[in-house]
């Protein structure tokens, strides 16, 4: 449905030097799918999340949807923008305080000027859970709890009928007890309206709980993807297996030292590499210095982009 | 490997602050450059002939006029004139003052001392009392102290500056009821004034009244700002971290909290620059004190537009360098915006 | 739908007015206002301009306080009470308009500074703070000078000189009204620039323009008084010009403290008003400082 | 070491009162790690700021809390200050606001020493290089503003300040919350190296259950200003509501969450609107018609622990 | 305090600071009194009857033709010791002739100069033109050893003290904006002043110059307005100094403009062309009113014309059927046989009915007193069906609007006038209208009558001070009858002076004359300070400084307690 080919996305920094904030990226969601896309702060998920809606001009590379390369001007933006949708981490702040519940969701349908706003409105709420939806209309906001206000802006993106849904950390900032509620909503809308959705997060927890497929992204590239069973089971990359080793769960921890790289200035070779378990402990190769890695494929077999770890992926096949 | 990363973290911050001075420096010659173009056609665009204001009614045969009018080089085309009045500019000529016959720089440099001592005297008076009262009621809203204060600085922000002289003059210099007149009537210091220490005395003396009336109507506006960054700063965790340290109240708003208030008031500060300069004026009227400030109501009552433009002029591009220099030092003290 | 929408102004109206109630100060100050406004709107049923004639100045010239006249009378034998009635038209109305003039100017300027971000936003936040640097009072004095002193001059001199600070300030709220997620939600839903601006960005900065507006009705009274004073403002009676009438007649060492005190504590309340309302409407209306309260 | 008695922690707003915390009851032996959870507004950071009298001044505080014997509630002005880090140190939760962006760390971790060790500038800088390396920090660093760090790197200060004079007691709350996966596990492992070599009791407040099974030894359950289920941190839970929230942060790989989210309906509690009887009833799974009605109180549930539901234990 | 003699020392208040040092340069009124004290000039008016009188011409003889002039140098010595020669007039006359820059002050007075050359103590002047004002020239005469080496006149700010002067008194010290410092000068002609010193000291608020005659920071003070005037009543240390003035404020009726080649120019009423109408608005005038109430009844009705009666010898006064007096009944009168209708709005029409009697009034801005008459005279022309509106205009634009485009109806007007009117006079001839392109002038009102010109003519060649007056009062009559302008009032010269500093002082008319506001240095050479025992006259500087070290200190102390107070709370509200 929605795919993204080679996408480089850069930002010009202080100071003149450049981001790559996403560095070479394919990705496909495809019909009725649910894709996680999980990896550390600042790895450019958000910015993946924004340039798949158009928010954001990728430098590089491009965005199709229905197979139909996404064009920037305005009519076809706004086109473009009834079919896919997003849904942000704070769903306070995604809702406009001076907006009653009402205005929020008929938000959508006002700009896209359909007909029987109020039906609709209604109809979005309810099927986001919010029932009897008349009961929310004149709310505004602060008078709702944060699982209520994240229906809402679920609702005011249902409200256009979009076959994508986007979500970045959709559920981040809501108590734990709500976003199991949360979550359960998207998969249901999954089945009921054979809605796609792209999941961002950092947290492996819930990849595991709702996605059919997850992309790791390391510094801009996505490291290894594939059905959420082989890679949350049977990690390949070493970043994914340390990633799923700090889980307080897991036996046996890798803590990787150093903080979270930075997109201005991008290793050689593997990006991976000066952060690498394995090329600490010497069982690295010379090309994970020096040999930069192919951009991987937007395909839903498993697969994985490392020096080291490709033989052994290939191996198991 | 410790030392690689140490160099590479610590080189920026010299680069990050030229680099921001020189961006501030920049951006300052723009506004300045604007405000001469601004200034030239703000006062060609004045009614009335120059050249006959200059002279003042005074009988002048055509020929005087004429001549006096290709003095002024206002024979030429008005590209000609501009492009004349900026290398004029450029070369710091302001022209010749119609009224003094002088050189208009002259006259501003006579003038800009005694301008200098009062607002600078009244800066420092205000900002310091209005920053230590603000940072005070606003530890403690509601407090008594903090009522009291912002009662009087309300009331004093609400008060016409030449007002509030005039009613100083009245009270404290001609003395009313059982208020003897101990101050001075006019001027920045005695006819007869004497040397050393007693003349400094004299012209303090002098000062007080104007002082205060300047100091009355900025301090409240200091005070309010000061308070509201503290209120500000005090609901934030580092206060709550400093108190959980054992730190006595006091300390925590000296070290802390006032600190980092201090950081968004001093561009405030310096903006506010422009409101002294502005009050100086009426002051500098109202108690005949020898500044830039009487210079300029002067040549705005002649009218005396050479002077008037020149002065204009010159006020504007020091307040325009003394907020870059505030900005530059902003970028001084506070190490989050230094290195970033 | 307008019903609902009604609805919700009132609820909307009744809760910001029982917010600002609490506010005793800005209360005070919102009786003072709404009574120099009533007082001011009602003049011309009760007196004409004719109280400030001098032909027709009955009583003696610098009269103390007396049943006669209340608060005295001026050089030419007129009234002080009921110039200061009519003058607070005129002062009133320079205040109101010049804010309004400033505050229209700074909030569109504002607002595309802060919607606009490339060379539109930098050229306009250049202009700002270039305007903003300026020394007001100095530049309303030359403007003053050169255009005349008529009251539409003296409205446009205060209004030009003073918008940049509201400009400042609406743009620092659309910034911030713009980095909220909804903004990026709306663009999402495929929002334009009028819908954004008009739908989000204004309604939010709105509150925050009437607190700042109605400060700026203060400073824009102040900064008339300052002007007539300095003698540039040719107006009809308003307080300044008649503070400049007891400074040129010499009223202060006439020992006629009426003609001075009078209009300048009128100047003093009626500006202290507007500033405890435009606080008291800051506090209860900033939504940062709300949120912090609810918080 | 700490005990609470019945602490209470009420804000007065102007318009009701907000009851944060209500009777709150609880012991920390010497040496022993304790872990407080619950969901937003649960009162957590309540009782933590209450422990050093840190509640801001709307905050009406009862019960009794009891340090080293002594009640910190009506310890006179100067102890308190004495006592305040000396005996008992904090680490905020947001480590970005918790220093003070215009002040060298150095400066900061060494601010603790002059006022209550009254050490000599020369101390406290070799006492600061010491803390610096103790978390795993390059001495030079000391020079740095809070800003040239990484949140990792800042919570680590936060950290060697907590630890600075060498206090009995550190009270973490929230330490990793806003924190990345990878940081948030050395910062983990760094604070359970800490308590391990030193001794020292640690309270750590967090709603994360997993996180704080992993560092602590007994677990604290809050819900609404209540404790609902204290118990060592192995084992199974009790009470309704903390299964609940374990059961919000899946294993990976445990085919039972699977595709499977669980979570509880209905919405956390506002502390200003409690619903009567047990505060819980309105979204337990297992409620019983008397739960609405009438309150529990904690009661064991076999060794060690106590939950506060009327299904367990008796 | 270290000296045993106090200084005697007089204090001056002026509202009006000093322009340049530089006599060639200056162009103020209060430059040009104090120019009078320092430097001596070739004649001065007379302190009895203001008449020209020796000063450092001692005599001087005029050939018949009345083209050359011939003027015998007193010897006396500059106050740098060195002789005063012809040469030195000599010098600063031809300077003035051959340097553009050096005309800016008084640059008219040698206009009409043809040469000027010395021989030992002789001056002689040869003119292109007779003139009966030779002997009133305004310029100072400067010590040419001095000036000589100067080499830009027009940059020169002359701020070299002490000046070397002539006259009774050598400015020591000058302070921009602030204060002239004036030492007497003891080799002067005349014998030295009674007093030590002479400060002139500016303000620019003139309540506080009020204020500062109270409170002794000034001795005496000139050119007050009434209301400043009224307030030093009951002050039993200060005389109110009340005499007749040397101006006259009149209106300028723009009765028809016209260029100096004749042609018309501005855009005045037509109905102001014709005598009735203007006769008419001068009926509508009450000027006792405008007297008592403009000017606090400190001026003198004006049933003349522009000289006032100050100058007896010239003063002329309407009497009889001539003499215009308040009456609006006349006026509507007069205005009603003219043809000129009241339509129904009480305004009245031109007899041809195309316009109304609306005019504009054109006065300065910043000018109390002129907004206040303009009141007035709106008031009553209403009654006499014409609409008057107010004009404000700042100076320049005044200047120009009234005296070269004539775009005005009536304007206010006035002159200080010298004590040889002809200055005056010649503001209303007609060569002193502008010409076409809109360049010199100098008119006062457009005014281009040939009676007016002839009489002009005749007064000008006239050597006979008695028979000069006659034809001079002819010319006010002129002007009276005719009303191209109206005269209004002349305002009373208004000054105070504190008797307990000031014995005594001589004005100018030595008969109820003028003190500050006089033309010479004659009051200013008889001050007398009232010798005072002890120090106190000097002891303003020392007890100014304890004042200012006491006040320093309580506001010491002030911080000082309120630092402790706040210690001591400190400890007390401290948080939890
Ligand atoms: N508008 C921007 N301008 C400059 N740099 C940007 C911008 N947006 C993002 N970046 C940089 O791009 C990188 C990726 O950012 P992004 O927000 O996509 O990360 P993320 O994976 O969503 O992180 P998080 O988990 O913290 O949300 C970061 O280093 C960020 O600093
Ligand atoms: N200063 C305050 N004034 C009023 N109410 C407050 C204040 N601080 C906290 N509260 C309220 O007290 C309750 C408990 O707050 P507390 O901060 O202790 O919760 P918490 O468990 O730490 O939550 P979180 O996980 O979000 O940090 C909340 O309902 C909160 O709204
Ligand atoms: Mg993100
Ligand atoms: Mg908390």
């Amino acid at each position: 449905m929605l795919e993204a080919t080679d996408l480089h996305v850069e930002f010009s920094g202080r100071g003149g030097r450049r981001a790559r904030a996403v560095d070479g990226v394919n990705l496909s969601v495809g019909a009725g799918e649910i894709v996680a896309l999980v990896g550390e702060s600042g790895c450019g998920k958000t910015t993946l999340a924004r340039t798949l809606l158009g928010l954001e001009r990728p430098t590089s590379g491009q965005i199709s949807y229905d197979g139909t390369p996404l064009s920037y001007s305005g009519r076809a933006l706004r086109a473009f923008r009834r079919e896919v949708q997003l849904v942000l981490q704070d769903p306070m702040g995604s809702l406009n305080p001076r907006h009653t519940v009402y205005e929020a969701v008929a938000e959508g349908p006002r700009i896209h000027r359909l007909p029987d706003e109020e039906a609709v409105v209604a109809d979005a709420l309810a099927r986001a859970g919010l029932r009897p939806p008349e009961r929310f209309f004149q709310r505004f906001p602060h008078e709702l709890s944060g699982g209520q206000r994240q229906r809402v802006v679920i609702a005011g993106a249902l409200a256009l009928d979009p076959k994508v849904l986007i979500a970045d950390e959709p559920v981040a900032s809501l108590d734990a007890s709500v976003r199991g509620e949360i979550l359960s909503l998207l998969l249901r809308l999954r089945d009921d309206l054979g809605l796609s959705a792209l999941v961002v997060t950092h947290d492996l927890g819930l990849a595991w709980n709702i996605a059919d497929r997850v992309a790791v992204m390391y510094l801009g590239r996505i490291v290894e993807s594939g059905p959420t069973e082989d890679v949350l089971k049977d990690p390949q990359h070493p970043y994914t297996q340390a990633l799923l080793s700090v889980l307080p769960e897991s036996p046996n921890r890798i803590v990787l030292t150093g903080e979270p790289p930075d997109p201005t200035r991008i290793p050689t070779g593997c990006r991976f590499h000066p952060r690498c378990q394995l090329v600490a402990a010497g069982k690295g190769t010379e090309a994970c210095t020096t040999q930069p890695l192919q951009v991987l494929p937007a395909t839903t077999a498993p697969q994985v982009s490392c020096h080291v770890a490709d033989l052994v992926g290939r191996d198991r096949k | 490997m410790t030392t690689a990363v140490e160099e590479l973290e610590q080189t920026p911050v010299r680069h990050g602050l030229l680099r921001y001075a020189a961006t501030k420096a920049g951006g300052a010659l723009l506004s300045i450059a604007m405000v001469i173009v601004a200034t030239f056609f703000l006062f060609r665009l004045l009614p009335g002939d120059p050249v006959r204001a200059l002279a003042q009614g005074r009988n002048m045969t055509p020929e005087q006029l004429d001549l006096e009018r290709a003095r002024l080089g206002l024979d030429k085309s008005i590209p000609e004139q501009f492009l004349h009045f900026v290398g004029q500019t450029l070369r710091f000529d302001l022209g010749v003052s119609y009224e003094y016959k002088r050189p208009v720089l002259d006259l501003i440099g006579e003038r800009i001392g005694s301008t200098l001592l009062l607002t600078g005297t009244a800066l420092v008076v205000a900002v310091s009392l209005g920053l230590w009262q603000g940072a005070r009621a606003g530890w403690k809203p509601g407090s008594k102290f903090d009522k009291v204060s912002t009662a009087i600085s309300l009331v004093l922000w609400s008060v016409p500056t030449f007002w509030l002289g005039l009613l100083l003059l009245m009270v404290f210099a001609a003395g009313i009821g059982p208020i003897p007149g101990i101050f001075p009537t006019r001027g920045s210091s005695s006819v007869d004034k004497p040397d050393g220490f007693a003349g400094v005395l004299d012209v303090a003396q002098h000062m007080v009244l104007p002082c205060l009336t300047l100091v009355a109507v900025v301090y409240a506006q200091y005070l309010l700002v000061m308070r509201s960054s503290v209120i500000d700063e005090v609901g934030q965790d580092y206060i709550t971290t400093a108190r959980a340290k054992g730190l006595r109240d006091d300390d925590i708003r000296r070290k802390h909290a006032v600190p980092n208030a201090l950081l968004p008031t001093v561009t405030l500060v310096f903006m506010r620059i422009g409101f002294v300069v502005g009050g100086a004026v009426t002051v500098e009227a109202i108690f005949s004190w020898p500044g830039l400030g009487q210079l300029f109501y002067e040549a705005i009552r002649v009218p005396d537009f050479t002077l008037m433009q020149g002065t204009f002029l010159l006020i504007t591009v020091s307040v325009i360098l003394m907020n870059t220099l505030a900005d530059v030092v902003y970028h001084l003290l506070d190490p989050r915006v230094r290195s970033a | 739908m307008s019903n609902v929408t009604w609805v919700r102004r009132r609820r909307a109206i009744g809760r910001f007015w029982a917010d600002f109630r609490t506010h005793r100060a800005g209360v005070a100050g919102l009786v003072i206002l709404a009574v120099a406004v009533v007082l001011a709107l009602l003049a011309p049923l009760f007196i004409d301009s004719s109280v400030t004639n001098v032909v027709s100045g009955t009583g003696a010239k610098m009269a103390p306080p007396s049943l006669d006249d209340p608060l005295g009378t001026d050089e030419s034998g007129r009234s002080v009470l009921l110039m200061i009635w009519w003058g607070s038209r005129t002062s009133l109305l320079i205040g109101f308009l010049a804010a309004l003039l400033s505050m229209v100017i700074g909030t569109v300027l504002g607002i595309a500074a802060g919607h606009f971000r490339g060379w539109i936003g930098a050229v306009i936040l250049r202009v700002t703070d270039w305007f903003l640097v300026l020394p007001s009072l100095v530049t309303a004095l030359v403007l003053a000078a050169i255009l005349g002193g008529s009251t539409a001059t003296i409205i446009v001199a205060i209004g030009v000189t003073s918008w940049p600070s509201t400009a400042r300030l609406i743009r620092a709220q659309t910034l911030a009204v713009e980095a909220r997620p909804y903004i990026e939600r709306s663009l999402a839903l495929g929002a334009g620039h009028w819908h954004i601006t008009t739908r989000h960005v204004l309604p939010n900065v709105a509150p925050l323009l009437l607190a700042s507006t109605t400060l700026e009705v203060a400073s824009a009274i102040v900064t008339e008084s300052t002007l007539a004073f300095l003698g540039v403002s040719a107006n009809k009676t308003s307080w300044g010009t008649m503070l400049r009438g007891s400074y040129d007649w010499g009223a202060a060492t006439a020992g006629a403290w009426w003609y001075i005190l009078v209009p300048g504590l009128c100047i003093v309340t009626v500006v202290m008003a507007f500033t405890l309302c435009g606080r008291a409407l800051e506090t209860v209306l900033n939504p940062r400082l709300r949120t912090r309260a609810h918080a | 070491m700490l005990e609470l008695d019945e602490l209470s922690v009420t804000y007065r707003l102007e318009s009701s009162d907000v009851p944060a915390v209500r009777g709150v009851s609880l012991q920390l032996a010497a040496g022993e790690a304790l872990g407080l959870a619950g969901e937003s507004g649960s009162g957590k950071s309540s009782v933590a700021l209450a422990l050093l009298r840190l509640l801001p001044r709307s905050a009406v505080v009862g019960g009794r809390v009891m340090l080293d014997g002594e009640d910190v509630l009506a310890m006179k002005w100067g102890r308190l200050r004495a006592v305040r880090w000396s005996s008992a140190s904090i680490v905020f939760q947001g480590a970005q606001h918790g220093l003070n962006p215009v002040q060298r760390i150095g400066d900061q971790i060494a601010e603790p020493l002059l006022v209550h060790r009254q050490a000599s500038g020369a101390d406290a800088s070799k006492r600061v290089r010491e803390l610096l390396a103790q978390v795993g920090l390059p001495a030079w660093r000391a020079r740095s503003y809070p800003h040239e760090l990484s949140g990792g790197q800042r919570q680590r200060v936060m950290i060697a300040m907590a630890l600075a004079c060498e206090p009995q007691l550190i009270i973490a709350d929230e330490p990793t919350t806003a924190l990345d996966l990878m940081v948030q596990a050395q910062v983990l492992t760094l604070i359970r190296k800490l308590i391990a070599d030193h001794g020292i009791s640690l309270l750590m407040i967090s709603h994360d259950l997993s996180v704080l099974a992993d560092v602590c030894d007994r677990l604290a359950v809050m819900y609404a200003g209540r404790l609902v289920e204290v118990g060592p941190s192995s084992g199974q839970f009790q009470h309704p509501y903390s299964q609940a929230l374990a059961a919000a942060f899946p294993t990976v790989g445990d085919p039972a969450s699977r595709l499977a989210p669980r979570g509880l309906p209905g919405d956390p509690p506002d502390p200003q609107q409690l619903p009567g009887g047990c505060a819980f009833h309105p979204r337990c799974p297992v409620a019983l018609e008397s739960c609405a009605t009438s309150d529990v109180q904690l009661r064991a549930s076999g060794a060690d622990r106590a939950a506060a539901c009327v299904l367990v234990g008796e | 305090a270290a000296d045993p003699a106090p200084k005697k020392v007089i204090k001056i208040g002026v509202t009006q600071a000093v322009d340049s040092m530089n006599p060639f340069l200056a162009v103020r009124l209060v430059t040009g009194s104090i120019q009078r004290m320092i430097y001596g000039f070739l004649t001065v008016p007379d302190s009895k009857t203001l008449q020209p009188s020796p000063d450092l011409a001692e005599s001087w003889t005029t050939s018949p033709d009345g083209l050359t002039w011939t003027f015998k140098i007193r010897q006396a010595k500059w106050s740098d010791g060195q002789p005063i020669t012809a040469d030195d007039a000599a010098w600063t006359f031809n300077k003035m002739m051959t340097d553009d820059a050096a005309k800016t002050g008084n640059g008219p007075a040698v206009e009409n100069f043809a040469s000027v050359t010395a021989n030992g103590q002789e001056l002689t002047i040869k003119l292109k033109a007779p003139q009966a004002s030779m002997l009133d020239n305004p310029v100072p005469i400067m010590p040419k050893h001095v000036w000589e080496k100067v080499k830009d006149i027009g940059k020169y700010d002359a701020e070299v003290y002490p000046t070397v002067g002539s006259g009774p008194y050598v400015a020591v010290e000058h302070k921009k904006d602030q204060f002239v410092r004036l030492e007497a000068n003891p080799d002067y002609w005349r014998g030295r002043p009674k007093i030590d010193e002479l400060q002139i000291i500016f303000y620019d608020n003139p309540a506080a110059s009020i204020v500062g005659l109270k409170k002794g920071d000034i001795d005496l003070i000139g050119r007050l307005n009434p209301s400043d005037f009224e307030s030093l009543k009951g002050d039993d240390n200060i005389v109110q100094w009340n005499t007749q003035g040397r101006r006259a404020t009149y209106l300028q009726v723009n009765h028809g403009a016209t260029t100096s080649d004749n042609k018309p120019i501005g855009d005045g009423h037509p109905a102001l062309k014709d005598p009735k109408v203007r006769t008419a608005l001068h009926y509508a005038i009450d000027k006792q009113k405008l007297v008592d109430e403009v000017q606090g009844g400190l001026a003198k009705p004006a049933d003349g014309s522009i000289i006032p009666p100050l100058y007896k010898d010239f003063f002329w006064e309407a009497s009889g059927a001539e003499k215009i007096t308040f009456d609006l009944a006349k006026a509507n009168k007069i205005l009603d046989d003219a043809g000129y209708k009241k339509g129904a709005d009480g305004v009245r029409t031109m007899p041809d009915g195309s316009r109304k009697l609306q005019f504009r009034f054109s006065i300065h801005t910043d000018a109390p007193v002129e907004d206040k008459l303009a009141e007035y005279l709106t008031g009553w022309f209403k009654e006499v069906g014409i609409t008057l509106t107010t004009k404000r205009l700042d100076s320049s634009k005044f200047t120009e609007e009234t005296g070269t485009t004539a775009l005005f109806d009536i304007a206010i007007s006035g002159w200080s006038v010298n004590p040889d009117p002809e200055e005056v006079l010649g503001t209303h001839l007609c060569s002193r209208r502008p010409t076409a392109s809109g360049d010199g002038g100098g008119t006062e009102s457009f005014y281009c009558d040939p009676t007016y010109e002839s009489l002009y003519l005749e007064q000008q060649k006239e050597l006979d001070r008695g028979k000069r007056a006659e034809t001079i009062k002819k010319m006010e009559e002129r002007l009276y009858t005719d009303a191209p302008v109206i005269a209004l009032y002349y305002p009373n010269d208004l000054e105070g002076y504190r008797k307990d500093r000031i014995a005594g002082i001589t004005p100018i008319p030595e008969d109820k004359g003028l003190l500050y506001g006089g033309s010479g240095y004659w009051p200013f050479y008889t001050l007398e300070a009232v010798s005072k025992d002890g120090a106190s006259a000097d002891g303003g500087g020392s007890s100014t400084g304890v004042i200012a070290g006491i006040a320093a200190g309580v506001v010491v102390l002030a911080l000082a307690g309120f630092f402790v107070l706040r210690r001591r709370s400190g400890a007390a509200d401290e948080r939890e």
